[in-house]
């Protein structure tokens, strides 16, 4: 479970202040990925490394992503923290890199990688749809409602929720995507709402945006205890369990991810060992401990 | 207080690579039908255009009343009472006949933001039948033909209150019996006060219906005079700076074989039992009031439109043409009516208009042979005299006349055995009509064929050896040069339903 | 003389046809689809693309286009947002406001690029806008989500006239105010000199030029308003979703709209174009989304048959058009 | 004279100029940006683009636009992937040539519903298509990101000339063939009866129809050769991503190409556009984002810069045009 990385260059004792990590998340313009942008800024102030954070427009721009590894490889840093959009494609043009690389957050099988850091959107979503069914109950019946079908996070969240409401008894009923957008959620959830007749118990959403628009739609139709499960754990998803629109929520330790990842890979390029799994860990954010959470979210982006 | 209504002085307009009027002056009298004439290009056009607002001049001054006036938009010179019929028609083809009279008027219901369409509807329907027509005003402008449309802007410029209304070729488009409800319609609003500026290639017209007329050339003012001080001969002289001994140069030529033969075609609704035949060496003209079928009867035989029954022969032989591409592999030629929308490729050059018909021709291996292209186009612009900076000079900056000839040439060029004119000179000034008799007449002499549609029956009756006259999709009759004397009566009488002999 | 009324009524009421038989398919492939709580869905789902579609018809009317439709709204719903969180103001007149005079603004802006910078065709112009504003909607709200907007402001969206819990879900307000909008857009299309000179200018813009209208200002007007509906929108997509997603800007809300336009009749030559052929658009592409839903198809089902639906429609209405011409020819003699 | 030569040559390059700006900017704001290697990215991250943008710009020249290039990439992709996963297909040759016929197939649809079945403009049937193959996507390859292709698949998008290993990371293949593709495209464009007849056609259909050009052919062939572009694209995806990802074919890849032709001097209106300023379009966006990658700027302001430059590309371009004409007018004697 352990990796040391053989040293091919003199970094060995330089100091932290040369160091430059390089590190390209999915997007940098959503909130779950704020965090980690957070997480990674606070190692970098804390730990006295440099880090050149990026992120493309959108989880969708795959090609953007490409590009920005290529730019960021040619420009010359001592680590690479990736969180790859399409793991296949990062793989190929990361090609043959002589520095050491960890993915955060989504993992992939990539050349020269050392470690990953994050829990996998598939535990995470697999942790959300147990407490789900659980609190439903054997028989009950489930929609999940997704983001961008034949993505590949759509699809670890898929296989999580169904697997963990599988395993529990729960029948799911329906699977639709809507691109993210909550006011197209709205508009599904009604139309699944209204397939199954109002019989639905539990709603897993692969995002809290999503989350909100499905909840909207639900209260509009005056169903009553529809469990309704989000994913991200972003504030306006907390604010909304806080207030009793969502049940819960998946929340990742999107913060604690971005910091270990750089503190993982200020170690791996000093030669120390490195865990080729860090496990960050998730929980699953319900209103009993939402307060407290949303609290810590507001304490990030300080 | 000046004694004229609109005076112009010293006005200079440049546009891009031409200075289209130089320091020109023009001075119209209160309720007096003054006639501009002028050749293509000459800058009537361009003077119009700025007497309202759409260009404004670099030099010169405009007075109204004796007031100086710089109009920046259309509007207002409307306000000043200026109203304009433009040379190209201006109608909104999607909207009834009622919205466009009331184009840049309204009538709204007392005390409401809504329109009155009724009253509406009863003026629009008023106007037009005090120019002849009377039509159905609330449909669709785009479902008449040209010459209503052409109504419908002159209505448009009766409605307002104008002091002066310009014409700018009104007649081109229009049959002989709406030019004469148009020439009544003029003399009535002559008789109300107002002032009207002709502008027409048409001479007798002009001699017909104006007190006086102003000759521009080159963009300058060469004289204004009386009309009944003026003649034919001196008034092309005038224009074009030498004299015409000849307005119609015909030339006798000995008919050969039979090139062309249509036999029973049909179209339904338009055609009906259509046959005639044409040969070698001769000029066929097609007489007939507008909407007679000639235009359509030439789209289906070129190719350009379906039909559902009848027979072409070329040469005597039996052909199938689908396409106007077949029908140029036939050897035809067909120059439209509608040089904008169905002649040229506006925005591109001289040059590549030229060759649009025969661009493989023009080709040495895969590549365009730029000499020979080159060649091509300096010998067409020399020959036809069209006036242009250069062969590269995008063909929607020419004049009217300048753009029919560059169609001319780009027909001239593909070699073609039978050649269909549909309206040949609508537009083009006297001396520029003189020139395209001459091509017909050097294509007669080579041998070919030659179709002329046209609605100016003294240019039929001047250039062809035999008339062929149409009358709502049917051939009413056939007169030959030689055993028939070709006058307008018979012509028009033919083409107003009566039988020929 | 009465065939030909009656003709020229059934080629009005072509497309409303086609709906009708879009909902007895539907109607017989699931039970579900035909009972009154789905009819209130599907008007629900209808208020967004319909209120954009509005905002599209008047610019395709000009002949233009306007493809920052749906980022604009989304940039309308995040400067409310900004405004609770970044300013902590609640009070949803001042939102309100804000919300309409972003809207307001960002189309004065695109009629401004378009005729006084004389910009070349809307496309490129707006397009460009789209960019800028999702980048705006992102930037003012720090890339976060807006929750808990006042219930004022999520009114219109989210209310239901009639409801009977548990029974009958209640009719959309946010559908009435759509009709309600509509119905002054046929009035002011048809009915005023402003609304006739937007057909003209799309129509012939030179005969509009020379005949002294103003196309400037007309054009002006007329991408305002697009932006003003675009605000509206906003309104009902945050009350629809209750939050703000600045990342929702780059949504493909304005082929909707241009394919809910197209459907009902207009067309990118301008001068063409009715509000209400553009509600049956809009409707149709809901009623299909909805219908596909309850069938519950993959989303590559989905995709390809809203593709397909809005290619058939167009050529519904051409080979339609060709065919009246077609039938008028003959019958002419 | 001569003045009006260096004047009408300055005209020819100032996109060029533009684009020598931009370089200087970006040299002066980070020093990572003019490098050999970060150089040879900006190729690289072209080659996709450039190819989109050569099959938007035919059909811009015609008047026309096609919106489903970036889909039909994608689907030419997929359909690469369904045949190794589905059918066991490894044979590359077979792989590239249905990935070909695929492209150039839907171009040629594409063309038979704008031409024989009438549709109005390829605005919509394009639309249309756009969904339909978005839709086709996920349905061939199930919804599944396929990875693992051929090298000779691959090998276009991804090799590298006079690569030294640590170092200079060599020159893109693919931009060296989109640089041949786009030299045949000048000579084409320019040279030959065919490219003109295009240019024609865009100007006015109906004049070059009555002067015997089949613009319905001429308009088949032009979309097909769009489509062939796409799959040339596709090869170049699959090669530079190694995977083929179906959702990717809802990805913008059609404005970025029509942004990159009209930068480039291609018009809505047809009859207009070359070659080269589309080379330089391409180029300028890939610049830009790359630029703003390395200044390490956030999505929005990333949104926001390259709306602007679209915006002010255009503008510029007019700005000169109206200049021009203006100092033609006035040295008219
Ligand atoms: N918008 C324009 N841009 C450039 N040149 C123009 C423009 N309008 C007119 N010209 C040029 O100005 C000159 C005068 O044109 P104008 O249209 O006034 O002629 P005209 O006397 O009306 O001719 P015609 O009898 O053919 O209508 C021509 O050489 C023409 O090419
Ligand atoms: N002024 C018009 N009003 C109504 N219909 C018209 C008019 N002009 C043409 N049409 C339509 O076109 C048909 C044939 O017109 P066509 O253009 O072939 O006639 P033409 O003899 O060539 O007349 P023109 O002098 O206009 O060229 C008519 O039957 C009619 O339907
Ligand atoms: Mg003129
Ligand atoms: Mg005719």
């Amino acid at each position: 479970e352990q990796k040391t990385v053989s040293k091919p260059t003199a970094t060995e004792n330089t100091s932290s202040g040369d160091i430059t990590v390089g590190v390209i998340l999915k997007t940098l313009s959503s909130e779950y990925w704020g965090y980690v942008a957070a997480g990674v800024q606070a190692a970098s102030k804390d730990l006295g490394v440099k880090v050149d954070l990026q992120g493309p427009a959108s989880e969708t721009a795959y090609d953007e992503q490409n590009n920005m590894i290529e730019t960021m490889l040619s420009g010359g840093v001592d680590a690479f923290v990736i969180a790859p959009l399409q793991s296949d494609s990062v793989a190929s043009v990361i090609g043959d890199v002589k520095i050491p690389v960890i993915t955060v957050d989504t993992d992939a099988q990539i050349p020269g990688k050392v470690s990953f850091v994050g829990t996998g959107n598939d535990n995470a979503a697999y942790l959300g749809g147990t407490f789900a069914a659980k609190k439903a109950g054997k028989g009950a019946k489930a929609a999940i409602i997704g983001g961008v079908e034949g993505n590949a996070t759509s699809d670890a969240r898929q296989a999580g929720y169904t697997k963990a409401l599988e395993e529990n008894g729960v029948e799911v009923v329906s699977v639709q995507y809507a691109q993210s957008n909550p006011d197209t959620a709205a508009n599904v959830m009604e139309n699944i709402i209204t397939a199954q007749n109002g019989d639905i118990q539990i709603v897993c959403c692969h995002n809290d945006d999503t989350a909100a628009g499905a909840s909207n739609a639900v209260k509009q139709l005056g169903l009553k205890d529809v469990i309704i499960v989000g994913f991200d754990g972003n504030q306006s998803g907390v604010q909304n369990i806080i207030d009793g629109n969502i049940t819960a929520t998946c929340a990742q330790a999107a913060y604690t991810m971005g910091y270990q990842a750089v503190e993982t890979a200020l170690k791996a390029i000093k030669g120390e060992t490195v865990e080729t799994f860090v496990d960050t860990g998730c929980e699953v954010i319900t209103a009993d401990n939402a307060e407290e959470y949303l609290n810590t979210l507001k304490g990030y982006l300080k | 207080m000046s004694n004229y209504l609109v005076e112009l002085k010293g006005v200079t307009k440049r546009f891009p690579g031409v200075v289209a009027m130089r320091n020109m002056s023009l001075q119209i009298r209160p309720g007096e039908i003054h006639g501009l004439i002028g050749e293509n290009g000459a800058g009537k056009s361009t003077l119009i255009k700025v007497l309202t607002g759409v260009h404004i001049p670099e030099e010169g001054s405009i007075y109204i009343e004796g007031n100086k006036v710089s109009f920046k938009n259309p509007n207002e010179a409307a306000t000043a009472g200026i109203a304009c019929v433009y040379q190209e028609l201006n109608i909104v083809k999607l909207l009834s006949v009622t919205d466009n009279i009331f184009i840049n008027k309204a009538i709204n219901k007392k005390g409401s933001p809504f329109l009155d369409y009724t009253k509406m509807h009863e003026i629009a329907h008023e106007v037009m039948l005090s120019l002849g027509q009377d039509i159905a005003v609330k449909k669709e402008c785009g479902s008449y033909g040209m010459g209503i449309q052409q109504m419908v802007e002159i209505a448009k410029a009766v409605l307002i209150d104008a002091k002066l209304i310009i014409m700018d070729e009104p007649t081109s488009s229009l049959g002989e019996k709406e030019v004469e409800q148009l020439m009544k319609t003029v003399r009535s609003l002559k008789e109300k006060g107002i002032a009207i500026l002709f502008v027409s290639h048409k001479l007798e017209e002009l001699f017909e219906l104006c007190d006086r007329v102003t000759v521009m050339r080159d963009g300058e003012h060469i004289l204004t005079k009386n009309t009944d001080e003026l003649d034919n001969d001196s008034l092309i002289s005038a224009m074009v700076g030498r004299t015409l001994d000849n307005q119609y140069p015909k030339i006798e030529a000995e008919p050969g074989a039979e090139a062309l033969r249509v036999e029973h075609l049909n179209s339904a609704g338009v055609l009906r039992d259509v046959s005639f035949h044409a040969n070698h060496g001769e000029i066929l003209g097609f007489a007939g009031l507008v909407g007679a079928g000639r235009t359509e009867t030439f789209r289906a035989v070129f190719g350009a439109d379906p039909y559902d029954g009848g027979e072409i022969y070329i040469n005597g032989e039996k052909v199938v043409i689908k396409s106007p591409k077949a029908g140029i592999r036939c050897g035809m030629a067909f120059l439209t009516e509608d040089r904008k929308g169905q002649g040229l490729v506006l925005s591109q050059s001289v040059r590549t208009n030229l060759i649009l018909s025969n661009m493989r021709r023009c080709t040495k291996g895969l590549f365009f042979d730029e000499k020979q292209i080159d060649q091509l186009a300096e010998e067409n612009i020399s020959d036809l005299k069209i006036k242009t900076p250069t062969a590269d000079e995008v063909v929607g900056q020419l004049s009217g006349g300048n753009q029919q000839k560059v169609v001319i040439g780009k027909w001239i060029n593909t070699n073609a055995d039978i050649y269909i004119f549909d309206e040949p000179t609508r537009g083009i000034d006297v001396g520029a009509k003189v020139e395209v008799y001459n091509i017909m007449n050097r294509l007669v002499r080579a041998g070919k064929c030659v179709i002329m549609i046209s609605s100016e029956l003294p240019e039929i009756i001047g250039m062809s050896d035999r008339v062929i006259v149409m009358r709502e999709g049917r051939i009413m009759g056939e007169l030959s040069r030689k055993t028939d004397v070709l006058n307008q009566e018979i012509i028009m009488k033919a083409a107003w339903g009566g039988e020929i002999r | 003389m009465k065939t030909k009324k009656m003709k020229e009524i059934l080629g009005k009421v072509a497309p409303l046809l086609a709906l009708v038989l879009l909902f007895i398919i539907l109607s017989l492939a699931t039970e579900k689809f035909f009972t009154l709580n789905n009819m209130m869905n599907i008007l629900r789902q209808t208020a967004v693309n319909g209120l954009i579609s509005a905002a599209m018809l008047v610019v395709l009317i000009t002949a233009g286009i306007d493809l920052s439709v749906g980022a604009n709204a989304i940039l309308c719903a995040c400067m409310m947002g900004m405004l609770k969180t970044s300013f902590g103001i609640t009070n949803s007149l001042v939102l309100i406001l804000v919300c309409i005079i972003t809207g307001v603004f960002i189309g004065f802006l695109n009629g401004i690029l378009l005729t006084k910078m004389h910009l070349p065709h809307p496309f490129v112009s707006t397009l460009g806008m789209k960019n800028v504003l999702c980048g705006l909607a992102l930037f003012v709200v720090s890339t976060k989500t807006i929750s808990d907007f006042p219930a004022a402001v999520t009114f219109l969206g989210s209310s239901n006239l009639f409801k009977v819990s548990g029974g009958f879900s209640g009719i959309p307000l946010c559908f009435i105010v759509l009709i309600l909008i509509y119905i002054v857009y046929h009035f002011f299309l048809n009915k005023t000199a402003l609304g006739r000179m937007i057909y003209c200018v799309g129509g012939n813009p030179e005969a509009a030029r020379l005949s002294g209208i103003n196309s400037d200002n007309i054009l002006i007007f007329v991408y305002s308003l697009s932006g003003f509906m675009c605000s509206i929108a906003a309104l009902v997509i945050v009350g629809r979703s209750a939050v703000a997603n600045p990342s929702a800007a780059i949504s493909p809300y304005d082929t909707d709209a241009i394919a809910a336009c197209i459907i009902g009749g207009a067309s990118f030559m301008g001068g063409k174009g009715t509000i209400w052929g553009t509600l049956i658009g809009a409707l149709m592409i809901s009623t299909i989304r909805n219908g596909l839903t309850l069938l519950n198809t993959s989303s590559s089902v989905q995709y390809i048959v809203i593709g397909l639906v809005i290619i058939a429609a167009v050529f519904i209405d051409v080979t339609r058009t060709r065919m009246e011409a077609k039938a008028k020819r003959l019958a002419a003699k």
